[in-house]
C-alpha cells in the first residue's frame, strides 16, 4: 500500500480571504509576530500497490483535485508499512 | 486495534456497570424480570438507550399526556416521526421540532448542523417534502469568548447543513442569557409538505418482509461508551480518536429525493430514520409498532470502521440512515431506485412472528429481547413537584413599574440588546429561499411559504420568551402559545397546531419538575383556547451548567394557513399617510 | 421552447428552475438527471444551483468532470444556449466553458438576501429584454461568488464586452464587481445571482423573468429566421 | 524570517464525508486504486524572527487552527533563507 501526500495552495497573487481572516484572528489572539497566513489543503490518499503511483496522482491532481486557474499542488508518495 | 473482551453478565450485575450506562438499580431489576435471565453487555447497552429520557420519555411521559391533540385537523397526533395536520386539497402539513442542545455544547458546529439533519430527516422519513427550516437558539452573554464561539459555530453549522440540503431556513429566534452559558440550546424544526395519501408508517409488518439499511455506514460516532467495551485503550489512541456525530447534508439530500421516489413504490412496507440510538430504536419501534418481532444479521450492516462491536453498532448515532421494511421478493425494486442516486440499499434482517428482537454477530446470537418490553415498557417516574422559593418570593412583591424618563435613550438601549437587535447577522446565513416558494422570509413576524399550484400559503413561528416562564411557568407557558399564534395571525393566517421543544433542568429537584408541570398547564390550556393541539414534540431534560439549571424553555413551534394568497397581510408599514391602530389593551 | 434543467446529485435549485421555464415562462421543461441526459433534443440547457456532490473540495468540481459536461461542451460549440447559475455558474467555470475561478465571500459566510445588479450588456441572447444600465433586483444565495480570474483574462473579458452583470454594491469581493460574464461566443452565461427566484412578484421581485423571455425571444427569431 | 507549516487532519473515526466524496469521483475518474481519501487543511503561517516560534505555533494550534475535538495537528518550522 502506497499513500500520496498532497499539497495544495493557492497560487502567489490570488488573494486568500481566509488567510487573512485567520491573520487578523491571530493578531487579535495575541500574536503580532504573524505576517503573513494562506491557507491550503492537504489530501492523504491510500492507493492499492502500483507500479505508476507517480503518475496517477499527477493525473488525479490535474484532473481533480487542483484548479489550475488559482491553485497550485505538489505530492509525496510513500510506502506504507503494514505492521 | 485490538478488541478487548466485553464484561459477563455477572460482572455486569457485580459491578453495577449498568449504572454507567443510565440504568438505575430498579431498571436493572426490571431487565432480570423481563429477560428471565441476566442480560450480556450488547442487551444491556440496548435497553439503556431504549429506555433512556430520549426515547422513552420516562419522566415527561405522566406530563405530556395533559396536552391536547385532538382536533378535526390533526391527521396524525404525537408518537410517529413527526405529526401531520391537513390543509385541503388531500394535502398535509407535517412538523416537529427537535433539540440537539448537549451535541452543540461540545461540538457546535456539527452538533447544530446534526440537529437540523435529524429533524429533517423525520419529516421525510414520513413521506413528506421537507419546505421549511426553522430555528430557536439559546445562548449566554454574548461579551465571553466561548460563547461567542458557540454562537457563531451553531449558525455556521446550521447554515451548512441546512442551505447544502435545499431546505429553505425561513424563521427563529435567538436569545441570550446568562442562564445558558454553558449549556446552549439548539433546537431545529422542519415543515414539510405531504399527499395525505402517501404518509408512511415507521412499521416493520409482514411475516418474512426484509429489512434494508440505507444510507451512511455505521461509524462509532457518538458513542462514549467505549471505554466500557474496550479497557485497555491507552490515553494516546483516545486522543486520536473522535467520537463526535459529523453530518455528511450531501448524503441526505441524496436520500430525501430516493425515499421521495421509493415511497411511491408499492414494494415498501414501513421506513424509519435512524435517529437518537440509531439502530435500536428503529428496528425495534418498527417491530413493536407492528406486532411482530424482527431478526438482523450484523454481520451485513455497511461498517466503516474495522472491528466493530455489536454494541458498538446498535448504539452508533452515524448520521443520515434510514431503515426500510420492504415486501419479500421485492427488495431488488428498492434497490434500483437507491441505485439512481449512488446509494446502496442492503439487507440485514428479516420480520418474525415471535415478538422478539434477535440480533447475530458473527456467528452468534448477540441478543434476544422481547421487543414490546423494550419499546414501550420503560419505566414511568412520577418525580416529586415543589414551589420554588422564588416563585413565591415574586409572587408577595408588588407589581413593579419601571420609571422611564428619557425615552428615546431607553429605546435605544433596549435596541442594543443582542436579544432584541435585529438578527440579520444570524439569517443572512441561512439560504431562506431555496425551492422558490418564500413569500415572506426572516425579518416578518412569521414566515410564509406558498403551496405551489394552490391558492394557499402556510405561515410559521417559533417563539418562547423564556424569562416569562421562570416568573410565571403556567402563565409564561399561555404567553408563549399566544405570541406564536399573534405571529401567524399578523400575516393573516389561521393557526392549525403546535409542536413543542421542552428544554428543562434536571426532572430530580423538585422545583425543576414543578416548571415543567406549570408550563405544560400553562400551554394545554391556550392550546385549547386557541383550537391549536399539540401533535408533535420533543423533550430535553438535564440542560444545566454547573449544577445551575437553564430558565424553563418550552419552545412552541407554530403552523397556520392562508387559504388564499390575498390573505398574506406583510408586516411592516406599506405607505406614507397609512393610519396606525393599536388593537388590544 | 424546450429546456432541458441537468440535474446533479446535490442540486437543489432544479426545481425552482424547472418551474421559473415551465410556469412562469409557459416553456415546456424537462428535468434531466446527469448520468440519463441526452441533451440533443433541447433547445437550451440549465444548470441550475445548489451544492452538487456537497460542494466538496471546490463547488463545481466534481460535477464537472462528469460526463454530461462533454455534452455541453459540444452544445456550446454549436451556439446552444446555456445558463448556469449559482452552482450552475460554478460547474461552468470548473469546466473551463467560461474562464476563471471562485473564492470564498471574502466574510467567509454563506449570504442570502437580494442584491441590485447593473445590467452591463443588453446585447446578448440572455439579457436583450433588458436596457442597458438598468438596475434590476435578484437574490444571492452562496458562500463562494468572489469571482477572480488573471489580469488577461479581465482584460479580455472587458474588451470582448462578456461581463453581462455586476454588483451595485460588491457584497463577496467579486474582481470588478462581476456578478456574471459570458463566453466569447455568447451563448454560454454563467451567473450567481439568482434569475430563477425574481420570477415572479410573490417572491419579491420579477426582474429575473426578462432573463428567460430574452432566451425565448432570441430562439425564436433565430428559429424563424433559419426556417 | 520563520515559516510554519501546519497540517490539520480529521481524528481517526470522525465522518469525513468529502474525503469520501472525492473517492467517489476518483473512482469514476478510473482511479480503482484509490482506498481512501481524507482531506484536511495546510497553513503556511509566515512568522517575524522570533525566539520562541515553536510554543507560538503550538499556541496558535490550541487557540484557533485545530479544533481539537474532531482534528489534529502537527507542524514544522523552517528558517526562511531570503534571496
Ligand atoms: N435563529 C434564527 N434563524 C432564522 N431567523 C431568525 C433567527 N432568529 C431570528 N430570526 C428572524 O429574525 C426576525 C426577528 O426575530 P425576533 O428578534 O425573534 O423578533 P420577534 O420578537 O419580532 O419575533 C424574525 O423574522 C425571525 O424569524
Amino acid at each position: 500500500m502506497k499513500i500520496a501526500k498532497i499539497h495544495i495552495t493557492l497560487k502567489e497573487g490570488v488573494l486568500d480571504p481566509q488567510g487573512k481572516a485567520v491573520q487578523g484572528s491571530l493578531h487579535s489572539l495575541g500574536f503580532p509576530s504573524v505576517e503573513d497566513v494562506r491557507v491550503g489543503k492537504y489530501i492523504e490518499i491510500k492507493l492499492a500497490e502500483e507500479d505508476n503511483a507517480e503518475k496517477q496522482v499527477e493525473d488525479m491532481c490535474n484532473k481533480l483535485l487542483a484548479n489550475p486557474v488559482v491553485e497550485n499542488y505538489s505530492y509525496t508518495i510513500e510506502e506504507v508499512v503494514t505492521q | 486495534m485490538l478488541q478487548a473482551p466485553e464484561l459477563t453478565p455477572e460482572q455486569i450485575e457485580k459491578d453495577k456497570v449498568y449504572r454507567e450506562m443510565g440504568l438505575t438499580d430498579k431498571e436493572f431489576e426490571m431487565i432480570k424480570n423481563i429477560m428471565g435471565r441476566l442480560p450480556n453487555f450488547t442487551e444491556t447497552g440496548i435497553f439503556s438507550v431504549m429506555w433512556s429520557e430520549h426515547c422513552s420519555y420516562k419522566t415527561s411521559r405522566p406530563l405530556l399526556k395533559k396536552f391536547p391533540t385532538e382536533g378535526p385537523q390533526v391527521v396524525q397526533g404525537p408518537g410517529e416521526g413527526a405529526g401531520v395536520v391537513d390543509i385541503g386539497d388531500g394535502q398535509g402539513v407535517v412538523f416537529k421540532v427537535e433539540s440537539h442542545n448537549h451535541p452543540s455544547a461540545v461540538e457546535p458546529y456539527q452538533g447544530a448542523a446534526t440537529g437540523v439533519g435529524g429533524i429533517i430527516r423525520d419529516v421525510f422519513s414520513m413521506g413528506a417534502r421537507p419546505i421549511a427550516s426553522l430555528n430557536s437558539l439559546r445562548f449566554g452573554n454574548l461579551t465571553n469568548d466561548r460563547v461567542k464561539y458557540l454562537f457563531e459555530e451553531v449558525v455556521h453549522g446550521i447554515a451548512g447543513y441546512g442551505n447544502c440540503v435545499g431546505v429553505p431556513t425561513v424563521g427563529g429566534e435567538v436569545q441570550f442569557d446568562d442562564s445558558y452559558e454553558g449549556n446552549p440550546l439548539v433546537n431545529a424544526m422542519c415543515v414539510g409538505l405531504i399527499d395525505v395519501k402517501d404518509i408512511q408508517k415507521g412499521i416493520a409488518a409482514g411475516l418474512g418482509n426484509t429489512i434494508m439499511y440505507v444510507g451512511s455506514k455505521t461509524g462509532r460516532d457518538g458513542i462514549h461508551g467505549a471505554t466500557f467495551a474496550s479497557t485497555d485503550l491507552t490515553e494516546e489512541t483516545e486522543n486520536n480518536r473522535s467520537s463526535v456525530q459529523v453530518g455528511d447534508p450531501f448524503m441526505e439530500k441524496l436520500l430525501i429525493e430516493a425515499c421521495l421516489e421509493v415511497i411511491q413504490s408499492d414494494a415498501l412496507v414501513g421506513i424509519q430514520d435512524m435517529g437518537a440510538a440509531g439502530l435500536t430504536s428503529s428496528a425495534s419501534e418498527m417491530a413493536s409498532k407492528a406486532g411482530m418481532g424482527l431478526e438482523m444479521n450484523l454481520d451485513l450492516i455497511p461498517q466503516r470502521e474495522a472491528n466493530m462491536t455489536a454494541y458498538e453498532m446498535m448504539l452508533s448515532e452515524s448520521q443520515e440512515r434510514m431503515l426500510l421494511c420492504v415486501k419479500k421478493g421485492q427488495e431488488q425494486e428498492i434497490i434500483d431506485i437507491f441505485k439512481k442516486y449512488d446509494l446502496d440499499a442492503v439487507a440485514v434482517g428479516t420480520v418474525t412472528d415471535d415478538k422478539q428482537f434477535r440480533l447475530y454477530h458473527q456467528g452468534e446470537v448477540v441478543a434476544d429481547i422481547p421487543v414490546d418490553n423494550l419499546a414501550e415498557d420503560a419505566p414511568i417516574f412520577y418525580k416529586d413537584s415543589k414551589v420554588p422559593a422564588y416563585y413565591e418570593e415574586f409572587q408577595s412583591m408588588p407589581d413593579y413599574q419601571p420609571k422611564v424618563t428619557n425615552y428615546s435613550e431607553t429605546l435605544a438601549k433596549l435596541l442594543q440588546q443582542p436579544t432584541i437587535a435585529s438578527k440579520e447577522y444570524v439569517y443572512d446565513q441561512y439560504d431562506s429561499m431555496v425551492q422558490g416558494n418564500t413569500v415572506f422570509s426572516p425579518g416578518s413576524d412569521a414566515a410564509v411559504v406558498r403551496i405551489r399550484d394552490y391558492n394557499k400559503s402556510i405561515a410559521m413561528t417559533i417563539d418562547c420568551n423564556s424569562r416569562y416562564i421562570y416568573l410565571d411557568p403556567e402563565t409564561g407557558g399561555k404567553i408563549a402559545v399566544a405570541e406564536a399564534a399573534r405571529n401567524i395571525v399578523a400575516t393573516g393566517a389561521k393557526p392549525l397546531a403546535i409542536t413543542d421543544g421542552l428544554n428543562f433542568g434536571n426532572p430530580d429537584k423538585p422545583e425543576n419538575f414543578w416548571q415543567m408541570e406549570k408550563s405544560i398547564d400553562g400551554i394545554s390550556e391556550a392550546c385549547l383556547a386557541l383550537d391549536t393541539p399539540v401533535i408533535s414534540g420533543n423533550v430535553s431534560l438535564y440542560n444545566e451548567t454547573n449544577d445551575e439549571s437553564i430558565y424553563p424553555t418550552p419552545i412552541i413551534g407554530m403552523v397556520g394557513i392562508h387559504e388564499s394568497l390575498d390573505d398574506i397581510t406583510p408586516s411592516h408599514f406599506q405607505a406614507d399617510g397609512d393610519l396606525i391602530y393599536i388593537i388590544g389593551e | 421552447m424546450k429546456f432541458a434543467v441537468v440535474v446533479f446529485p446535490g442540486s437543489n435549485c432544479d426545481r425552482d428552475m424547472y418551474y421559473a421555464a415551465k410556469d412562469v415562462l409557459g416553456e415546456e421543461a424537462e428535468l434531466v438527471w446527469y448520468t440519463e441526459a441526452n441533451l440533443e433534443n433541447y433547445d437550451a440547457v440549465l444548470i441550475p444551483g445548489g451544492f452538487s456532490y456537497g460542494d466538496y473540495l471546490r463547488c463545481g468540481a466534481i460535477a464537472s468532470t462528469s460526463d454530461v459536461v462533454s455534452q455541453l461542451k459540444k452544445l456550446a460549440e454549436r451556439g446552444v444556449p446555456i445558463l448556469g447559475v449559482c452552482n450552475g455558474f460554478q460547474i461552468l467555470l470548473e469546466s473551463q466553458l467560461l474562464p476563471g475561478a471562485m473564492l470564498q465571500n471574502k466574510n467567509l459566510k454563506f449570504m442570502c438576501h437580494f442584491e441590485n445588479l447593473i445590467v452591463e450588456n443588453n446585447e446578448t441572447i440572455f439579457t436583450s429584454e433588458y436596457e442597458k444600465g438598468e438596475v434590476v433586483s435578484m437574490p444571492i444565495a452562496h458562500a463562494e461568488g468572489n469571482y477572480y480570474c488573471d489580469e488577461e483574462t479581465l482584460a479580455k473579458l472587458k474588451a470582448n464586452n462578456q461581463i453581462v452583470f455586476t454588483y451595485q454594491n460588491n457584497p463577496n469581493g467579486s474582481l470588478a464587481n462581476i456578478a456574471g460574464i459570458v463566453n466569447e461566443k455568447g451563448n454560454v452565461l454563467g451567473m450567481m445571482p439568482h434569475p430563477e427566484r425574481a420570477a415572479e412578484a410573490i417572491l419579491g421581485s420579477s426582474d429575473g423573468l426578462k432573463l428567460f423571455q430574452s432566451i425565448v425571444k432570441n430562439w425564436r427569431e433565430s428559429y424563424v429566421a433559419g426556417a
